[in-house]
């Protein structure tokens, strides 16, 4: 079979992947719904999950795709642990607006 | 023999004392009595050392232990009798003695009675240990001590914060001139890595090491400060006159007769190295003559009796210093001796008079006293006479002396000694005719109460008053007993090169005595003839007054120093210290500062901890791979 | 028998004191200071007769960290300070009220061991520890039992204590710096390090911050008299009775001889500094109004001497310096115990409410003038004999530090003489004072009587301290 | 690795045992099996094996770190009786939790491949989001929760980015291997971009600066006890893979790097410090001298060879001091809305014993000799300088008395006696409290005297 990422080259795999890696930052710097910033986490860790899948190819080295899986069922756990907190927070406030949590400073 | 000789000599004083002070107040009168035998002790051993000297001509020397070791040499609690000191003794313990006895009955009746001859006999300790002691720190533990007890004595009676202040004047002024003999003592001590007398001496005497001679001069030059200290000259002076706030006995022994010359005993004690300090002999004879024409001068207006005596005590110690500084020590020694008979004498003498005027101070107030007070009066007659150089008396031989060394050596100084001397017999011929001629001029219950005083305190009178007539015998001129005696002593000794009366010597002679007769005519005439009472404070004007206020020494030195030193002493506690605070807890105030701002940049938001959070690894990864 | 056992006394005097409970506990906490006195005698008695009574054992391998004491001359002249104020100190309190009273005692017999152990230590890293330890008592007792409202004097001691701790860290980055150099933080190891004139300097400044707050060298005494207004007498005295002399005997023991170089260097600046605080301190202390207050600027002129003499890098101003300090601490104690007096009978320490006192107790006024006389340096008192040690040994270097260090000689008598003017003289006061009790004329009598004999018979601490220091300067030269 | 399952097993016991209804068992067998675990672990602490293709390797670095985290969760675990008592039918819940949030930091610090590492970060921040926000009720809990999961999630996108790298660069997640590689030929920059970035994410969960911004807030909000764990375990657990991932993978790193650390190092101890100075909050005060502590642990990462055994003495000091801290935080504050330090106000008469520990743990904090703090501070200040950090050292310093002053304004508040809010009333404490006071006290002084007892097992 012949590897993907010797006819388009692993740089440009990178730089994709810096650039999604980059889109989540800015999303959660720039977004106020914790929702939102949620996504944006899961583009980060996606990107990161691209960049494992393609070293892997590049490498011939199963192991970085196993990686991922970890990755997305630990991405899984986290978003459910996140969305509960969401909700609890919703319960309590009426709001996802992360500006409204700002009882804790000083 | 000699170790038992000298702990006998210090330990019965210092017995007395300590009993004095711890029991007095169970003892009673006796205290005085156990004080006065004490110094009796001390006096008898003295004159038993007095003959062994004088026969064997080798001083007596002990060492009782090693004091202070310095890494090149040690200082031992030594004592050393010769000549010089078994003089001194002598009349330190002499006097003492008398002016004790004197006491019993002075202070009779005070509360603290016993306490007082607990620091008199203290005094006569540290005298001891003052004259006595072989080297230089062991003087100094003596000069200090005797400072103690002068502060002690003086501010006697405490509840008056006057005397309190002139208590404190006293220790403070003496502590300047401590500080210089302290300096002395130094400088001393790195030259010769010793500070015993005898080795200071042979080690000057042996090698002539001309490059140390600036040294020796700084040397003479501090202790000569310390002198000055103690002995009350110029510009240390004012605190002599204050001291007599202390009781008349104190200022007969301390203020007259004992302390005030161990300025001159220290000199005299260290001859050897101020005859290498030219320059420091000239400066000493200056200070001296001024000092003896400025006291005098002052004298010449107060109306207190004992601000007088002290005034003329001021004047003569100025003579003695003149005559030091001109390196004639064995007259100086003289002038201090019959000085210390006389002057004891005059104290006593108006320790009396204050005694039977109920506290009286103030000769506008006297007047008439030689009615009700014979002893007192003759004695006090016989001692002015002396002071002021009535021809035969012991005064007239010592102060003649003097003015004849003068002579020789300084003609300007030989006329202010001479101006001093007129002044002295006015202002002393003044106080006996205001105090014992005239009329009374107190109030009637003084009156009433005017008395002669007991036979312990006429006593005394009695034998200063004759010591003060044949106490020139001990240096008569042209065969001065006291020359040969201390000859061992004192190195360029006048008996080495003794000359006959000339004359030169005979004509001095009479021109004292002339000036002698200036004196009393002039009180004469004004006093007795014209009757004249001197004017009540607030009506005192000119020169008058600033003679009569003593030059405003005392407010100036107050502008000049004291004062500045408490608005010193307040810009410090008031602004340096708060400062120097600030300046280090002020570091403290940033870090709050900081912290307060710090606390409002956490703000709880969570978009600026991610905004923080992004760059930080922004800046972290420009630093590390792009900025490189 | 050697030094542990005296440590050990202390530490378990301080334990002992503390499970004892609260009637018993001034008694107990005295009875080990006796002992531990004693113990102290017992050891020089031994040390003269030439046993050492040192210990060393390892206490961390890596780093190399020993439990070492040495109990030469110097460190027991001090550990005899030591010892012999502390029962002083405690039975000076005795009858006072005192909350808590295990606790407080307590911590005094803890310091105590704490300061104990740091004269004695020979080990960098040890010292260090006792030298911190002891730090915590005195924090603690100024601040429980001290004077005037908690708000007010917190602010007092916590500066107090950043301002000392932070000096003496730059000491421990001083020491694990040798550490690196020399692989070793025994005394010995340290002496022997070959460092470079520019590591000495430094070395030198770290150890200096930490010993010029402690002692207190001007201009790094600004936590002093406040420390010493609010903390209890009895702290006031250990801090100024004993603990003072830590930094004073550090500079001496650890400073100098480690860093001679850089000492000899910088000497003539840190000469200025001191006597700087000798002048500063008599002049402050003119103006203050509180009686605690005024002692402290006067301990300040004091130590300033002392630190003088001690930076002479002679063996006279060394010795000097270690007189003065055991004079000082005795004097300053009673000092202190005599403004306590005042203020149990009278509830203040005001100079300018005091007066006429002299009248109503002649004892008293007595002993007070003899610590007083004391205090300025009058010859035939113990103070006397160090103060002209350093005097001497500053004017073998320059005769103009003598002169203006020996002005202390008169602002001393300026300052104190007035102070006993305001206090003591005068008309006799209207509110009737009550002569010495029994347990006070014990103290101040024992106190006077260590002043005045030693100040004629010096002879038998100087010979102890003397080999000592022979064996430091030898390091600087 | 046996350890590892043996905590498995009792965390699973755990939720049996609820199922079961033995709630009133769960903490005693939680101890006692921890307790065994702990002996266990203790005992084998020199064998170094291998497991699972280099998945999970033991050695004394790992087994010691182990050995604290285990002793740490036993003190949290026997406060929870006390500090749960109002919702003790979720008992087993938090109990178990502690349990994987130990698993988690065990794997962190004996991880032999990033996937390991990478798993045992997030089973221990997960665990942590889910125990920050337990207290569902109090809007600051939620609050704490969703700050520590945004950033905390953010964190690991940027951890795993970085093993993404460092994997391109390596063609490997085992650690052995990586290190081959990195010793043998130049790597692409991805490699050290990749390492700085899981530096990153570390750095981020010690809360070094300015990566610190959460931790005051989180620590504020989350229930105390889970704020002791964050403060204590998180943080030392933190600390320790931080240094294990500096040892193994920093290789080839750009020249600044040091030198980048070091200022983070100063920044940290320095910003911890000097907010600290006005909080008024105990938990947040904490919080930032925790933050001052993370700089301080910091330094051990200048020496890498030879300072494991210093670290490993200044974490267990600091944690040890910590617990105490925490179990007066707990007792003083419990049912208290805020946890200002003004509450603490008269302690030093209404129980002195609480007040002796805390003013001992906070004493050892600030780093004053005999108590522990003080020779872990000497150990990694003798390490810098011999390697020639002495400015850090002289930043350290000075950070040192800047920390006295407001551990010293606690301790004062404690003993003030004439304040008129303070409450007369003794205040009685639960017995595990006391315990644990007392105990981690002791261990502190012991630790303090002997300090060799924990330096030997490096050697």
């Amino acid at each position: 079979m012949e590897n993907v990422i010797e006819i388009i080259g692993i740089d440009k795999y990178i730089y994709l992947s810096i650039i999604l890696f980059c889109i989540g930052v800015f999303g959660i710097l720039y977004r106020r719904n914790a929702i939102v910033m949620f996504m944006c986490i899961e583009i980060m860790l996606n990107s990161a999950n691209m960049l494992l899948v393609a070293f892997s190819t590049f490498h011939q080295d199963a192991e970085g795709q196993v990686f991922v899986f970890f990755t997305m069922a630990v991405a899984a756990a986290e978003v459910a642990v996140g969305l509960a907190i969401l909700v609890t927070i919703y319960r309590n406030i009426g709001s996802i607006d992360i500006d409204k949590l700002k009882n804790l400073k000083g | 023999m000699d170790t038992n000789v000298i702990l006998l000599l210090l330990l019965v004083p210092l017995l007395g004392s300590l009993v004095n002070i711890f029991f007095g107040k169970k003892l009673g009168n006796g205290s005085g009595i156990i004080a006065t035998l004490a110094v009796l002790i001390s006096f008898i051993v003295t004159v038993v050392a007095f003959v062994q000297v004088n026969g064997t001509k080798t001083p007596i020397q002990g060492n009782l232990f090693e004091w202070i070791a310095v890494e090149k040499f040690s200082i031992s609690f030594g004592f050393l009798l010769d000549q010089l000191s078994l003089l001194w003794l002598l009349f330190v313990t002499g006097i003492g003695t008398l002016i004790h006895l004197y006491s019993t009955s002075y202070m009779k009746g005070d509360e603290n009675y016993g306490k007082y001859f607990g620091y008199l006999n203290l005094f006569i300790f540290f005298m001891i240990i003052l004259v006595a002691g072989s080297n230089l720190l062991i003087t100094f533990i003596g000069w200090e001590g005797v400072g103690l007890c002068s502060y002690l004595l003086i501010g006697f009676w405490h509840k008056n914060q006057d005397y309190n202040d002139a208590a404190k004047k006293a220790f403070i002024m003496n502590r300047i001139g401590d500080l210089g003999f302290l300096i002395g003592v130094f400088i001393l001590a790195f030259l010769f890595h010793s500070l015993d007398y005898m080795t200071i001496k042979t080690a000057l005497m042996s090698g002539t090491n001309h490059q140390i001679n600036t040294w020796i001069g700084c040397a003479a030059l501090a202790i000569f400060i310390g002198a000055i200290g103690k002995s009350a000259q110029i510009p240390l002076y004012t605190w002599l006159p204050d001291a007599m706030a202390g009781p008349t006995p104190v200022s007969a022994l301390i203020h007259a007769a004992t302390m005030v010359t161990a300025g001159i005993f220290l000199i005299t004690r260290l001859n050897f190295v101020f005859d290498l300090a030219p320059l420091v002999q000239d400066t000493i004879a200056i200070v001296g003559a001024f000092t003896a024409l400025f006291a005098a001068s002052i004298g010449l207006v107060q109306n207190d009796i004992k601000k007088v005596l002290a005034y003329s005590t001021v004047s003569q110690l100025g003579l003695m210093f003149m005559a030091i500084g001109f390196g004639a020590y064995e007259v100086a020694v003289f002038h201090v001796i019959t000085h210390a008979f006389f002057k004891a004498c005059l104290f006593l003498g108006s320790g009396s008079v204050i005694h039977a005027m109920g506290g009286e101070q103030d000769m506008r107030r006297m007047g008439g006293l030689d009615k009700y007070m014979k002893v007192t009066y003759i004695t006090f007659l016989i001692a002015t006479a002396a002071i002021s150089g009535f021809p035969f008396l012991s005064g007239f031989f010592s102060k003649d002396e003097i003015l004849m060394v003068a002579f020789e050596h300084n003609k300007a100084l030989y006329i202010i000694g001479s101006i001093a001397s007129i002044m002295t017999a006015f202002y002393m011929f003044r106080l006996v005719f205001l105090t014992f001629k005239k009329g009374f001029r107190g109030t009637q219950e003084q009156k009433n109460h005017l008395h002669e005083s007991p036979i312990s305190m006429t006593l005394p009178l009695i034998v200063l008053a004759v010591l003060s007539i044949f106490g020139g015998l001990i240096s008569w001129p042209g065969s001065s007993w006291l020359n040969q005696y201390l000859q061992p002593v004192i190195v360029k000794s006048a008996a080495n090169h003794p000359h006959a009366l000339g004359f030169e010597a005979y004509m001095l002679m009479g021109v004292a005595t002339v000036g002698f007769l200036i004196g009393l005519i002039w009180a004469f005439r004004k006093y007795i003839q014209k009757a004249q009472v001197p004017q009540e404070d607030d009506k005192i004007t000119g020169f008058h007054k600033v003679l009569y206020n003593k030059y405003y020494i005392d407010e100036i030195y107050d502008k000049l120093f004291v004062k500045p030193i408490y608005i010193i002493a307040t810009f410090f506690r008031d602004v340096v210290e708060v400062a120097l605070s600030g300046a280090v807890f002020g570091l403290g105030k940033i870090a709050d500062e900081l912290s307060l701002q710090g606390k409002k940049a956490q703000n709880g938001n969570i978009g600026l901890y991610l905004f923080a959070f992004v760059f930080g690894i922004c800046l972290l990864l420009y630093y590390l791979f792009i900025a490189r | 028998m050697n030094v542990t056992i005296l440590l050990l006394t202390l530490l378990v005097g301080a334990i002992a004191t503390y499970i004892s409970g609260k009637k018993p506990a001034a008694k107990v906490a005295l009875l080990f200071g006796l002992v531990a006195f004693v113990e102290t005698i017992v050891l020089i008695c031994q040390h003269n007769a030439g046993t050492d009574a040192g210990y060393m054992t390892q206490w961390i391998s890596n780093p190399n960290i020993h439990i070492a004491l040495k109990a030469d001359g110097l460190a027991l002249a001090l550990t005899l300070l030591t010892t012999a104020l502390t029962p002083i100190i405690i039975f000076s309190s005795f009858g006072d009220h005192i909350e808590k009273s295990n606790i407080f005692y307590s911590l005094v017999m803890f310091m105590s061991f704490a300061m104990t152990g740091t004269f004695l230590a020979a080990d960098g890293l040890l010292y260090y520890v006792f030298w911190e330890l002891s730090l915590l008592p005195i924090y603690f007792i100024a601040l429980l039992w001290g004077n005037d409202t908690f708000e007010v004097r917190k602010k007092a001691i916590l500066k107090f204590f950043i301002y000392t701790f932070a000096g003496s860290l730059f000491m421990l980055v001083g020491f694990i710096y040798l550490y690196s150099k020399t692989g070793s933080f025994l005394l010995q190891d340290l002496y022997n390090a070959r460092l470079t004139g520019t590591e000495q300097y430094w070395v030198f400044l770290a150890f200096f911050l930490a010993y010029a707050i402690k002692i207190p060298v001007f201009p790094f005494h600004t936590w002093q008299a406040s420390t010493y207004e609010k903390a209890p007498t009895v702290g006031t005295m250990l801090l100024a009775g004993i603990m003072l002399k830590m930094g004073l005997y550090s500079v001496i023991r650890w400073q100098i001889p480690i860093t001679p170089i850089a000492a000899k260097e910088v000497m003539p600046t840190i000469l200025v500094l001191s006597i700087i605080g000798v002048v500063y301190g008599s002049i402050v202390a003119l103006k203050q109004a509180n009686i605690k207050r005024f002692f402290a600027y006067s301990s300040l002129a004091h130590v300033g001497l002392i630190a003088a003499g001690a930076y002479t890098l002679t063996l006279d101003g060394m010795k000097g310096a270690v007189l003065q300090m055991i004079a000082h601490g005795f004097v300053i104690v009673g000092l202190f115990f005599v403004g306590e007096i005042i203020y149990r009978r009278y509830q203040t320490r005001m100079i300018g409410e005091m007066g006429g006192i002299r009248q109503q107790a002649p004892k008293f006024a007595s002993i007070f003038m003899i610590l007083m006389f004391a205090s300025i340096g009058l010859p035939g008192t113990f103070s006397f004999i160090g103060e002209f040690n350093i005097l001497y040994g500053l004017s073998q270097i320059n005769l103009w530090y003598a002169v203006i260090g020996g002005t202390t000689l008169i602002f001393g008598a300026f300052y104190m003489l007035r102070m006993f003017q305001k206090a003591m003289l005068g008309e006799t006061n209207a509110k009737p004072f009550a002569d010495l009790n029994t347990k006070e004329s014990i103290i101040l009598g024992v106190l006077a009587i260590v002043i005045i004999f030693l100040g004629i018979y010096p002879k038998p601490l100087a010979d102890l301290i003397t080999p000592s220091l022979v064996e430091i300067v030898s390091y600087i030269k | 690795m046996n350890t590892l399952i043996a905590i498995g097993v009792l965390a699973v016991l755990v939720l049996i045992a609820e199922i079961i209804n033995l709630r009133k068992l769960v903490i005693p067998m939680t101890i006692i099996g921890l307790v065994g675990i702990l002996g266990y672990t203790v005992c084998n602490i020199d064998v170094e094996v291998s497991y699972y293709n280099n998945m999970f390797i033991t050695k004394k670095f790992s087994n010691a770190f182990s050995s604290l985290f285990i002793a740490l969760t036993i003190f949290l675990v026997a406060l929870s009786k006390d500090f749960y008592q109002k919702e003790f039918s979720k008992i087993s819940d938090y109990i178990s939790l502690k349990l994987f949030l130990l698993m988690g930091a065990i794997c962190m610090v004996s991880f032999g491949n990033m996937a390991m590492f990478f798993l045992g970060l997030e089973i221990l921040s997960i665990t942590l989001y889910i125990l920050c926000g337990s207290d569902r009720a109090n809007i600051k809990s939620n609050e704490a929760a969703m700050k520590y999961f945004l950033l905390g999630s953010f964190a690991s996108g940027i951890v795993l980015f970085g093993i993404a790298l460092v994997y391109g660069a390596t063609a490997s997640f085992d650690i052995s291997e990586i290190i081959t590689i990195t010793s043998q030929g130049t790597l692409p920059i991805w490699y050290s971009l990749g390492v700085v970035m899981i530096i990153i994410g570390m750095l981020f969960k010690i809360a070094a600066v300015p990566f610190h911004f959460w931790a005051p807030d989180v620590y504020q909000g989350a229930p105390t006890l889970t704020t002791a764990m964050m403060s204590t375990l998180v943080k030392v657990t933190a600390v320790a893979t931080l240094f294990k991932l500096s040892f193994h993978l920093l290789r080839q790193m750009p020249e600044g790097y040091i030198t980048a650390i070091v200022v983070i190092a100063i920044l940290t101890m320095t910003v911890g410090n000097i907010m600290a100075l006005r909080q008024e909050n105990m938990k947040r005060l904490l919080a930032y001298s925790g933050i001052s502590h993370a700089g301080f642990m910091m330094m051990a990462l200048t020496a890498l060879n030879t300072s494991a055994a210093n670290l490993f003495y200044y974490a267990t000091a600091y944690a040890i001091a910590g617990i105490a801290a925490f179990t007066v935080l707990m007792a003083v504050t419990k049912g208290k809305e805020n946890q200002l330090i003004q509450s603490f106000s008269g302690l030093g008469k209404r129980n002195p014993l609480m007040a002796i520990v805390l003013s001992i743990a906070l004493l050892s904090m600030g780093g004053i000799p005999i108590f522990a703090g003080f020779f872990g501070k000497f150990f990694l200040f003798s390490e810098a300088i011999s390697k020639g950090f002495i400015t850090l050292v002289i930043f350290g310093v000075i950070n040192s008395f800047i920390s006295i002053y407001y551990y010293l304004k606690v301790i004062i508040v404690m003993f003030t006696n004439n304040d008129e809010t303070a409450e007369e009333t003794a205040l009685s404490i639960p017995l595990s409290y006391k315990i644990v006071g007392v105990l981690a006290v002791a261990i502190n002084i012991i630790i303090g005297l002997c300090p060799s007892i924990l330096l030997n097992i490096f050697q």
